[in-house]
């Protein structure tokens, strides 16, 4: 009677991918609120740190990541805001669906929309702050998805966590902020070399240590997520 | 019993600390460059590895909830965490104290001092989770995750810090200990390990007493076992 | 053939309240419950212990056999639960919805289509949940239950939100699920209904077995 | 011990070094005991 055989990790990480993209995609009004705030915040950075355009230069790559950190909070929030409605998320549980595939599928979801953000904020920054990628695109691309990913990862288990307690607004940006200062300085840094020339070839160890994070927060995640959803 | 055993511990906390004092004020010698300056060595230092050692405690309980959830350890690790961020939090006033004579600023971004400042927002924020989650269970399980999560970060906000400092001024180191100093370094690291260890059990009581009041069973239930 | 359910000693607490106390229960293969009880009488939490939502407080579950808490990855394909959420993507369409199920459980889209049509919702399988009726949305929850092809089946207040046709359909779903050897949980606090439908009885109060 | 004390020269030896001894064991001290007393306003209140 039960001829089906249930997907595996993977493909069922993938199916999840796919709804969560298509849950954006429906829902892009909120998607493109995200990224005019994003862009208000690059426009708040440029005016508060002064009109002086090469110390807007030096700092360019800092704008850039904290409106991406600040965007972040919001589509992490409202990730799992949607998970909430109906129930839907322990309606995937009972699938099954495995919770490590959740993960891995509302991270990924989670920094494909954040690169999105980053990736219509970069042209403003360009003209904003008159700088351009001396070390080419290619490596802008790579430092944007890093970090981006850097800050998905733990960002979906502290979303999960924060989407059932009270004053989530307050508690996720509380808990994520001081554990991606790692993430952020190194991807602020790695950018910063991009637009003004690498002379001491650090950005090696810049992305050295955005990779590391990266691959701590993700099998991390991977490996508590479970207990965070699974009661 | 518990209760006696706190008293006489809290005693021989508050001896062994003004004795430490002492050594630290007037027995050790001034330092040959910084002086008399030096001294806050003395407290400095142990308020910060009670903290490290409270971090790395949390963490411990932490993974150990994970595997066997006992409700002892979701309070110890409460425990542990609020007295880390104690010392951690006055230890970095005093940090930020010696740094105005020797450094001439209140704050360098040292990369001990940056990684302790971050790492205790940090634990701010595992505590403010703890308050604003109802449910006794998943507050237990959700701070062990979150624990985790921190204490992972800690070694690499340090590692970043000093890489971004190294951009701009060479780190300080102090200078070499005279022995005497040594002496009354151990004596202070002691008294305040006892002082760490008499708030430890006494917001370990506490937790442990929210706990039982969230916890206790109407004896509606109990009658029916009979 | 071994039992459906077994609960020993069960209780599941919510910080101070006991919301089941001590239960222990029995449900052979095939057979039909029927949960009866005022609202907060431990019907609901009873339901989502069964769908190994979250563990019992003390005592143990077993599920065809198996616990329900160390087996739960196992169990849960056989397990459909339908509850006053109704596990729906309001962003998504009728179709979406059904078809990530179909996909999660290695089932071809068609069989999920299928279903949409024989509960009436072809028509508007296409366009997104938020714009249905709870009736409708009742519908949508009763085709992802039979996508599942539950041994299980655990009914949560099935009768509400139904008008008088749409409970004749739901009466006649769950004889269709005893005949087709499932187990059925039904809760209810509609005793009417329930009565013709179901083998055995268990009257909650207060979270404890208790006579009608 | 004492030899040490005969090298220790007045140079580079910073002034004003006790006011800032004072204020960092003040610190302590009164952070110890606030932490003290809020503990034990916290204490379970009935000896289960």
């Amino acid at each position: 009677m039960r001829p089906s055989a249930p997907p595996g990790l993977l493909s069922t990480a993938w199916i999840l991918v796919r709804k969560d993209l298509l849950l954006e995609w429906r829902s892009r009004a909120r998607a493109n609120a995200l990224v005019f705030f994003a862009l208000a915040s690059v426009l708040l950075f440029s005016f508060a740190l002064g009109p002086d355009t090469t110390f807007l230069r030096h700092a360019a790559g800092g704008t850039l990541w904290l409106a991406i950190l600040l965007a972040s909070v919001l589509a992490l929030g409202e990730s799992f805001r949607v998970e909430q409605e109906n129930a839907a998320l322990d309606g995937l549980r009972l699938a099954p669906a495995d919770a490590r595939a959740l993960f891995l599928a509302k991270a990924l979801a989670n920094a494909v929309l954040l690169v999105l953000v980053g990736a219509v904020i970069l042209p403003v920054l360009f003209a904003l702050a008159s700088v351009d990628a001396v070390l080419g695109l290619g490596r802008l691309a790579g430092v944007l998805v890093l970090g981006c990913l850097a800050i998905a990862a733990p960002g979906t288990v502290y979303a999960a966590i924060a989407s059932h307690a009270r004053s989530r607004d307050v508690l996720l940006p509380l808990l994520l902020f001081p554990l991606l200062i790692p993430a952020v300085v190194a991807a602020a840094k790695a950018t910063s070399l991009v637009f003004e020339g690498d002379p001491m070839l650090q950005s090696g160890s810049w992305l050295g240590l955005l990779g590391a994070f990266n691959l701590v927060y993700w099998s991390l995640g991977f490996a508590l997520f479970p207990r965070v959803v699974e009661d | 019993m518990l209760k006696k055993a706190l008293i006489a511990l809290t005693l021989l906390a508050i001896g062994l600390v003004v004795w430490a004092a002492w050594l630290g004020l007037a027995w050790a010698p001034p330092d040959r460059e910084m002086g008399d300056v030096q001294r806050i060595m003395y407290v400095h230092v142990p308020a910060m590895e009670m903290s490290l050692l409270a971090m790395t405690l949390n963490f411990i309980c932490c993974v150990a909830y994970l595997f066997r959830p006992r409700w002892s350890t979701d309070s110890l690790a409460e425990a542990f965490a609020e007295v880390g961020l104690f010392f951690g939090t006055y230890g970095l006033v005093l940090g930020s104290i010696w740094g105005k004579p020797t450094w001439n600023t209140y704050w360098t971004w040292d990369p001990r001092l940056t990684a302790m400042a971050i790492g205790l927002v940090s634990y701010a924020g595992y505590l403010a989770l703890r308050r604003f989650v109802d449910d006794a269970e998943r507050r237990a399980v959700w701070s062990a995750v979150v624990g985790i999560i921190i204490a992972v970060d800690v070694p690499i906000i340090y590692l970043s810090v000093r890489w971004w400092r190294s951009l701009h001024q060479v780190q300080s180191s102090p200078a070499t200990v005279d022995p005497a100093m040594v002496h009354a370094l151990r004596w202070n690291f002691v008294a305040f390990f006892v002082v760490f260890i008499v708030f430890v059990m006494a917001r370990y009581a506490i937790a442990r007493a929210r706990r039982e009041q969230e916890m206790t069973p109407p004896p509606l239930v109990l009658e029916a076992a009979r | 053939m071994s039992n459906a359910l077994e609960l020993h000693d069960v209780s599941k607490r919510y910080g101070r309240i006991w919301a089941l106390a001590r239960l222990s229960l029995v449900l052979p293969e095939g057979q039909s419950l029927l949960l009866t009880g005022h609202n907060g009488s431990g019907k609901t939490t009873l339901l989502r212990l069964l769908a190994t939502l979250f563990r019992p407080t003390t005592g143990r579950i077993l599920l065809f056999g198996q616990d329900a808490v160390s087996g739960r990855e196992a169990l849960r394909p056989r397990i459909a639960l339908l509850g006053h959420h109704t596990f729906l993507y309001d962003d998504l369409t009728a179709r979406e919805n059904c078809v990530l199920l179909a996909r999660l459980l290695g089932r071809p889209a068609a069989e999920a289509n299928a279903l949409l049509e024989r509960l009436g919702l072809g028509a508007r399988a296409d366009e997104a949940v938020r714009t249905f009726s709870a009736g409708m949305r009742k519908r949508l929850a009763i085709v992802r239950l039979l996508l599942k092809r539950p041994s299980l089946a655990l009914l949560d207040e099935p009768f509400g939100e139904l008008d008088p046709a749409g409970i004749q359909e739901m009466e006649h779903l769950v004889r269709d699920l005893s005949q087709a050897g499932a187990t059925v949980v039904l809760a209810t606090h509609q005793v009417e209904h329930g009565q013709s439908l179901c083998t055995e009885r268990l009257h909650l109060a207060a979270g404890r077995a208790a006579q009608a | 011990m004492s030899v040490h004390l005969f090298l220790a020269a007045e140079v580079g030896r910073i002034q004003g070094g006790w006011s800032f001894v004072w204020a960092a064991y003040g610190v302590t001290w009164a952070a110890l005991s606030l932490y003290a007393l809020s503990l034990w306003l916290r204490r379970p209140k009935k000896e289960s």
